[in-house]
C-alpha cells in the first residue's frame, strides 16, 4: 500500500488553528462501505451519519478523513477526505481490485483533535462489465436506434434514389459560379477553421468538388486558402480530381490551392488581403467558422462579392445570415452536401437523421402529454420514468 | 494497404474503443482509452508543429522563387525566428535563479519579465486583440446594412436583435423606465434570450448533433474516406 | 527594454492593424506578416515546453526533473504502469504526422491522423447524443399548464405567464425541428409549421447577433483603453 | 436562406437615398468616438443583475470555506477585456473564502492570462496579510494540448494528464495536489472560455460524465450557446461578457473595470441602434419614392 500522502496536506488545513486543547469531537456513526458501482474498480464508496459536533460553537468538526486497511487489526492508512457536511466519500488511494478492505472515518475538529468511527467492511473493490445508470441505458438505446436507422437508409439509398427536398441555397451555388464566369473574376472558397474530421469540413469537401468541377468547365479561376495543414492537401486532391473529371487537368495549378497559416486572426488577416487584392466575384464560406465569420463577410461585401455561407457553428450562423447573400443553416450544410454529391452514404445519412428527428419530436410530444396524464394512465407514468427520471 | 486500409482500421478500432469504454467500465477498456488519450495529446501537439513548419515551407518557397510579396514572407520568417529564439535560448542572457537546473530554468520561458513574455505582451497580444477588435466596426456596419424591415422574417431578425441590444446595456432600462415592473427592456430581452432563442437553438443543435453523429459513424465504419484525401 | 518603448511598439502595431478598416495599406501588410510569424513562433515554443516536454520526457524520467516521490507516483498509478514504452509510440506517431511535409512519404501521416479521427469520432458520437439529444429531450418535456403558487394560493397571472413560456418553448423546438426535416417538401400544414420554425430561427439569430454587439464593443474598448490609458496616459 | 436584398438602388439624390448608401467608414468613426469619449467620464448607471449572474456569485458564496476549486482558462488575449475582469473578481472572492485554487488551460495562452489575473488579485490589500503560498493555496498546472481529450482524461487521472506544473515542478509534489486524482477531488469547477475547447466541452465531458458542479464565465458571444446548460442545471451559474463581469462586480460589491466600461457600452449601443433606425427610415423613404 502507498505511503500516507494525505497526512501532510490534511494537517496543513489546521495551520491556522491556535485554539488550546478542547473537547475532542464525537465520531461519525453508521459507517458503511461498499464497492463503487459502475466503475473500473479500485474504489469503494463510504457513507455515514455526520458527527453531531459539526455545528457546535467551540472547536467544531471541519472535515473527515477515510482510512483503510486490509484487515481490521492491521494499521489503517489514509485513503480519502471529505469536507464537513458531506455524508459520503469515495476511497481510492491505493486500493486494489479483488482484495477486501476495512475502513474507518476520522472526524477532525478545529484544533486537529479527532475521533475515529467503528470499523466498517469488508468491501471488495471491483470493476463492472456494464454501466447500469439509467442515462447510460438511454444513450445506448438511442445509439443503437440511430446507428440502425442510418445504416438501413444507406443500404436503401444504394438500391434506389431517395428523395431530399431542394434547399434554397443550392441554386445560389450555381448562380454564384455563373456570375464569376460572366464577370471574369475568380471564386474564393474557404473551408473554414475546422479539422479534416469535422462533419462541417467533410460536407464542405463535397461542395468544393462540385464548385471546382463547374469552375473547370466554365474555365474560370478558383482560389482556396487553407487554414489546417491536414485539410490543405485534401483540398488540393479534391480540386485536382474535379479538374480531371471535367477533362481539364492542365488548368489545375497548385498555386491556387495553398496553405496560409494555422492561427485564427493571422489567417483572417491574410484572407482579407486576398479578397481586397483579387476581388473575387463569389465567396464561399463552408465549414466551421468562429469569430472571423463577420470579418470575412464584411470584407467580402466591401470587395463587392456575392457571398454564400454554411456552418454548423451556432453563433456564427447569425452573422452569416445578416452579412451574406445565402446561408445554409446548420444541418442544411450536410443536406446540401448530400444533395449535390448524390452519394448513397450521405443521402442515407440524411434520411437516418430525419428518422432521428421524428423520434425526437414524438418523444417530446409524448413526454409533454405524459406530464399531464402520468397520474391517470400507467403507460405515461412509465414513459416519464424512462425518459425523465435520473 | 499501408496507405488506406491501415488508417481505416486504426480509425475504426480507436473509435470503437472510445464508444465501448463509455458503456463498459471494466478493464482493460479504461486503460486503453487513457493510453489512447495520452497519445492523442502528443499527436495533436505535433499537428500544431506541422502547421508551423508548413508555414515556414510556404514562406521560404516564396522567398526562394522571388514570388510577388516575397518581402512580406521574409518578415514572417524574421518574426518567427525572433520569438522562437527568445523562447528557446533566452536562458543564455537571463539570469538563472539558484538551484535551478538548466531545464528548470528554461521552462520559465514565459515568466513575466522574460523576452518571450515581452513578445507575448507587446507584440502578439496587441496584434491579435486588435485584429479581433476590428469586429466592433464590422458589427456596426453589418447591422446598419442588414437590419432593415424588408420582409416579415427580416423584421423579426431586426426586432429581436434590437431588443436584446437595448436590454443588454444599463441605459436601456433608464430610457424605458416608464415600462411597468417586470416588463423592463432587460426583462423582455431576457425572455427573448431564454425562451424563443433557446427553442430555436435547440432545434438547430439537434439537427447538427444528428449530422455529427452520422458523420462520426461513417468515419468509424470507414465509409467516409474524404479525410484521407484522393490519391493512393 | 524600457516600458515606454515597449508600449509604443504595441501602440504602433495596434494602429497598424486598425488602419485596415480604413483601407488596405502597406503598414497593415507589414503588421499582418509580423503577426503571422510571431503567432507561429508562439505556438512552436509553447507546444514544446508545455505539451511535448511534459508528455514525452517527464513521465518516463528522461529529464530527471521530477522528484523521486513523484516518479514513484506515476509508476504506481495503474494507467501509467507501462507508459514508458507506450510514450515512445506516441512520439513515433507524432513524427509520422510531420512526414506530411515530405511529398513522397506524406501518406504515412494518415496513421496518426486516423488515430485522432477515430478518437474524435467515438467521443462525438456519444457526446453529442448525451449532451445535445438525450438531455435536450428531457429538457423539452415541459408542462403546458404550469400553475404557480404564491404562499399556497394559485397566482393566475404568473401561471399563465409560465405556461405561455413553456408553450412557446415546446412549439419553437418542434417547428424548428420540422424546418430541418429534409424528406418532405415544405407544403400544406407541414410547410406552415416549417415557416413558424423559420420565424423562431430568425428571432434566435437576431438575439444572437444583438448579444454579440456588446462582446465586440468590449474588445474595442479594451484596445482603446490601452491606447489612451497605457500608451498615451490620457486617462487617469 | 437569403436575407433581404442589400443593393439599394438609388435613382434620386435626396438625403435619405444617399444615407442608405453611407460610406461605412463614417459609421466606424462614430463607433470609435462612442467608445473612446465615455472613458474620460464616469457614467453612473444602475446595473441590473441577471439570474445567471446572481447564481454564479451565490454558487461561490455557498461553497464551504477552504474548498478545492479547479479553474480552467480557455481564452487568449483578444477576449481578455471581457474575461479578465471576471477572472480577477472570481479569484478575489475565492481567496476571501480561503479556497484552494488549481488553474489549468486548454488554450496555450490561458495559463499566462491566469498568471496575470492571479498577480492582480494577490496585489489586493485584502490578501497581503494572508501570505498566500504557491503550491499550497494555489497552483498553475499550465497548458495541455488535446482539447476535449484532456478534459476526459482528467476524469480518470489529473496528475498524469498534467505531469508538471507551469513552473516545471512535478504536479504530484505540490501540497495542493496531494490526494487529487480526478474531478471528484474538487468541490467545484470554474471555466473561463471564449470558444472551442470551452464550456460546451467541459459540460459534455466533465459535468455530464463525472457529475461535478460547474460555473462558467463566457464571452458575450459564446454565452447564448451555453444558456441552455444553465437552464438544464448542467451549469450552476454563468457570466456573460463584460456585462456579466459588471454584474458580478456589483453583486460581490467590488466595482472594477467591468462596471466602468459599461458606460462606453451604453453609448456605443445607442449609436449602433441610432444607425439602424436611420437606416430603416432611409429604406422606407427611398422605397416610397421609387
Amino acid at each position: 500500500m502507498r505511503k500516507p500522502l494525505l497526512a501532510v496536506p490534511f494537517a496543513s488545513l489546521f495551520l491556522f488553528s491556535f485554539a488550546s486543547a478542547q473537547a475532542p469531537p464525537a465520531p461519525v456513526t453508521n459507517l458503511e462501505a461498499k464497492d463503487t458501482p459502475n466503475d473500473r474498480g479500485e474504489q469503494v464508496d463510504l457513507s455515514w451519519t455526520v458527527s453531531p459536533d459539526e455545528n457546535r460553537a467551540a472547536n467544531p468538526v471541519i472535515g473527515y478523513q477515510i482510512l483503510a486497511a486490509p484487515a481490521p487489526d492491521s494499521p489503517f492508512v489514509p485513503t480519502g477526505t471529505a469536507s464537513a457536511g458531506s455524508k459520503q466519500a469515495t476511497a481510492k488511494d491505493g486500493l486494489k481490485n479483488g482484495k477486501p478492505y476495512y475502513f474507518k472515518a476520522r472526524a477532525y475538529a478545529m484544533d486537529s483533535s479527532f475521533a475515529e468511527s467503528e470499523v466498517a467492511g469488508p468491501a471488495v473493490p471491483k470493476g463492472q462489465w456494464w454501466n447500469t445508470k439509467p442515462n447510460y441505458t438511454r444513450i445506448f438505446i438511442g445509439m443503437v436506434f440511430l446507428v440502425g436507422a442510418i445504416l438501413y437508409n444507406i443500404l436503401r439509398a444504394k438500391k434506389k434514389e431517395l428523395y431530399i427536398r431542394p434547399i434554397a441555397g443550392i441554386n445560389a451555388i450555381d448562380e454564384g459560379i455563373g456570375r464569376a464566369t460572366e464577370m471574369g473574376r475568380p471564386i474564393l472558397f474557404v473551408c473554414g477553421l475546422g479539422a479534416a474530421s469535422d462533419a462541417a469540413t467533410i460536407a464542405a469537401f463535397s461542395v468544393l468538388g462540385r464548385v471546382a468541377q463547374k469552375v473547370a468547365q466554365y474555365q474560370s479561376k478558383l482560389i482556396v486558402p487553407s487554414y489546417d495543414p491536414i485539410v490543405f492537401p485534401i483540398c488540393q486532391d479534391v480540386v485536382k480530381g474535379a479538374y480531371i473529371n471535367a477533362g481539364r487537368p492542365e488548368a489545375y495549378s497548385d498555386k491556387d490551392v495553398f496553405f496560409v497559416v494555422q492561427d485564427q486572426f493571422p489567417y483572417v488577416a491574410a484572407v482579407n488581403g486576398i479578397m481586397l487584392r483579387e476581388k473575387p466575384a463569389t465567396n464561399f464560406y463552408l465549414g466551421k467558422f468562429f469569430a472571423e465569420s463577420l470579418i470575412l463577410a464584411e470584407t467580402g461585401f466591401q470587395a463587392g462579392s456575392i457571398q454564400i455561407a454554411g456552418t454548423d457553428e451556432l453563433i456564427q450562423m447569425a452573422f452569416f445570415i445578416v452579412a451574406c447573400d445565402f446561408t445554409l443553416i446548420g444541418e442544411e450544410l450536410f443536406a446540401a452536401s448530400a444533395y449535390l454529391s448524390k452519394e448513397p452514404e450521405q443521402v442515407g445519412s440524411i434520411k437516418g437523421q430525419d428518422w432521428g428527428k421524428v423520434v425526437f419530436a414524438s418523444l417530446t410530444i409524448l413526454g409533454v402529454i405524459s406530464v399531464f396524464l402520468e397520474s391517470k394512465i400507467h403507460f405515461f407514468s412509465l414513459f416519464k420514468k424512462l425518459f425523465v427520471a435520473e | 494497404m499501408m496507405r488506406r486500409e491501415i488508417p481505416l482500421f486504426i480509425t475504426s478500432a480507436v473509435g470503437f474503443i472510445f464508444i465501448i469504454r463509455f458503456f463498459i467500465p471494466h478493464e482493460p477498456f479504461g486503460s486503453m482509452e487513457d493510453t489512447a488519450s495520452s497519445w492523442i495529446q502528443v499527436i495533436q501537439a505535433f499537428a500544431i508543429w506541422l502547421g508551423v513548419l508548413n508555414l515556414l515551407k510556404v514562406s521560404l518557397d516564396k522567398i526562394y522563387k522571388k514570388e510577388k510579396g516575397w518581402g512580406y514572407a521574409g518578415i514572417i520568417i524574421l518574426s518567427f525566428l525572433a520569438i522562437s529564439i527568445a523562447g528557446f535560448f533566452f536562458p543564455f542572457w537571463e539570469s538563472q535563479s539558484a538551484g535551478d537546473s538548466y531545464l528548470q530554468h528554461a521552462r520559465k520561458f514565459q515568466y513575466p519579465g522574460t523576452s518571450f513574455d515581452w513578445f507575448y505582451t507587446y507584440v502578439y497580444a496587441p496584434l491579435s486583440s486588435t485584429m479581433f477588435a476590428t469586429l466592433a466596426f464590422f458589427i456596426a456596419s453589418a447591422s446598419f446594412r442588414a437590419f432593415r424591415a424588408r420582409s416579415f422574417q427580416a423584421t423579426l431578425l431586426l426586432l429581436s436583435g434590437f431588443v436584446v441590444m437595448l436590454g443588454g446595456v444599463p441605459i436601456g432600462n433608464v430610457l424605458f423606465s416608464w415600462l411597468p415592473q417586470g416588463w423592463q427592456v432587460s426583462d423582455i430581452a431576457d425572455w427573448v434570450r431564454n425562451v424563443p432563442q433557446v427553442a430555436g437553438q435547440r432545434a438547430i443543435q439537434i439537427g447538427i448533433a444528428l449530422g455529427i453523429i452520422s458523420t462520426s459513424l461513417r468515419l468509424i465504419l470507414g465509409v467516409e474516406r474524404s479525410h484521407l484525401g484522393g490519391e493512393g | 527594454m524600457p516600458e515606454m518603448v515597449s508600449i509604443t511598439i504595441a501602440g504602433f502595431l495596434t494602429l497598424g492593424i486598425m488602419s485596415f478598416v480604413y483601407k488596405d495599406n502597406p503598414i497593415y501588410k507589414f503588421c499582418e506578416s509580423v503577426f503571422i510569424g510571431v503567432s507561429a513562433g508562439f505556438w512552436f515554443v509553447s507546444i514544446f515546453y508545455q505539451s511535448l516536454l511534459p508528455q514525452l520526457t517527464d513521465k518516463i524520467g528522461l529529464t530527471g526533473e521530477l522528484a523521486d516521490s513523484a516518479l514513484a507516483y506515476y509508476r504506481q498509478s495503474s494507467s501509467l504502469a507501462s507508459a514508458q514504452w507506450f510514450n515512445l509510440i506516441a512520439a513515433a506517431l507524432g513524427i509520422m504526422m510531420l512526414m506530411r511535409l515530405l511529398p513522397k512519404i506524406g501518406w504515412i501521416s494518415r496513421w496518426p491522423l486516423a488515430f485522432v479521427i477515430g478518437s474524435i469520432a467515438g467521443l462525438r458520437l456519444i457526446g453529442e447524443l448525451q449532451t445535445n439529444i438525450i438531455t435536450q429531450i428531457k429538457e423539452s418535456i415541459l408542462p403546458l399548464w404550469a400553475p404557480q403558487y404564491v404562499d399556497g394560493s394559485l397566482n393566475l397571472a404568473a401561471s399563465v405567464g409560465q405556461s405561455l413560456t413553456n408553450i412557446v418553448l415546446v412549439a419553437g423546438i418542434l417547428t424548428g425541428v420540422i424546418y430541418f426535416f429534409f424528406s418532405k417538401e415544405h407544403k400544406g400544414v407541414f410547410g406552415g409549421a416549417a415557416k413558424v420554425g423559420i420565424w423562431f430561427l430568425m428571432v434566435t439569430f437576431g438575439a444572437a447577433f444583438g448579444l454579440t454587439v456588446m462582446s465586440r464593443m468590449s474588445l474595442l474598448i479594451g484596445r482603446i483603453d490601452f491606447l489612451l490609458r497605457d500608451w498615451l496616459h490620457w486617462l487617469g | 436562406m437569403s436575407p433581404p436584398d442589400t443593393s439599394t438602388t438609388s435613382s434620386g439624390q435626396g438625403f435619405w437615398e444617399k444615407f442608405a448608401l453611407l460610406d461605412r467608414r463614417i459609421i466606424f468613426a462614430f463607433i470609435f468616438l462612442a467608445l473612446a469619449l465615455p472613458l474620460f467620464y464616469t457614467i453612473r448607471q444602475p446595473i441590473a443583475v441577471s439570474p445567471e449572474g446572481r447564481a454564479y456569485y451565490e454558487a461561490i458564496e455557498n461553497l464551504p470555506a477552504g474548498s478545492k476549486i479547479l479553474l480552467s482558462f480557455d481564452f487568449d488575449p483578444p477576449s481578455s477585456p471581457e474575461l479578465q475582469p471576471m477572472a480577477e473578481a472570481t479569484f478575489k472572492q475565492l481567496f476571501t473564502k480561503n479556497c484552494k485554487l488549481v488553474v489549468i488551460g486548454l488554450w496555450p495562452q490561458g495559463p499566462q492570462q491566469a498568471e496575470k489575473a492571479l498577480a492582480s488579485a494577490l496585489l489586493d490589500t485584502l490578501f497581503k496579510d494572508k501570505k498566500l503560498e504557491y503550491g499550497v493555496d494555489y497552483a498553475n498546472l499550465g497548458f495541455m494540448a488535446g482539447n476535449e481529450n484532456v478534459i476526459k482524461k482528467m476524469n480518470s487521472d489529473i496528475p498524469s494528464t498534467f505531469p508538471s506544473d507551469y513552473k516545471g515542478n512535478a504536479t504530484a509534489s505540490l501540497p495542493i495536489m496531494r490526494g487529487v486524482k480526478n474531478y471528484k477531488n474538487f468541490d467545484f469547477i470554474i471555466d473561463f472560455s471564449s470558444g472551442y475547447p470551452g464550456t460546451r466541452e467541459w459540460v459534455q465531458f466533465c459535468v455530464d460524465r463525472s457529475g461535478s458542479k460547474m460555473i462558467a464565465g463566457n464571452t458575450a458571444v459564446q454565452a447564448p450557446e451555453n444558456y441552455q446548460y444553465f437552464h438544464s442545471g448542467q451549469l450552476k451559474g454563468l457570466l456573460a461578457g463584460m456585462k456579466g463581469a459588471a454584474e458580478y462586480e456589483t453583486v460581490s460589491n467590488q466595482p472594477g473595470k467591468g462596471v466602468s466600461f459599461m458606460g462606453a457600452q451604453s453609448v456605443s449601443h445607442l449609436i449602433v441602434m441610432l444607425f439602424v433606425i436611420l437606416g430603416n427610415i432611409a429604406y422606407f423613404v427611398s422605397r416610397r419614392k421609387r
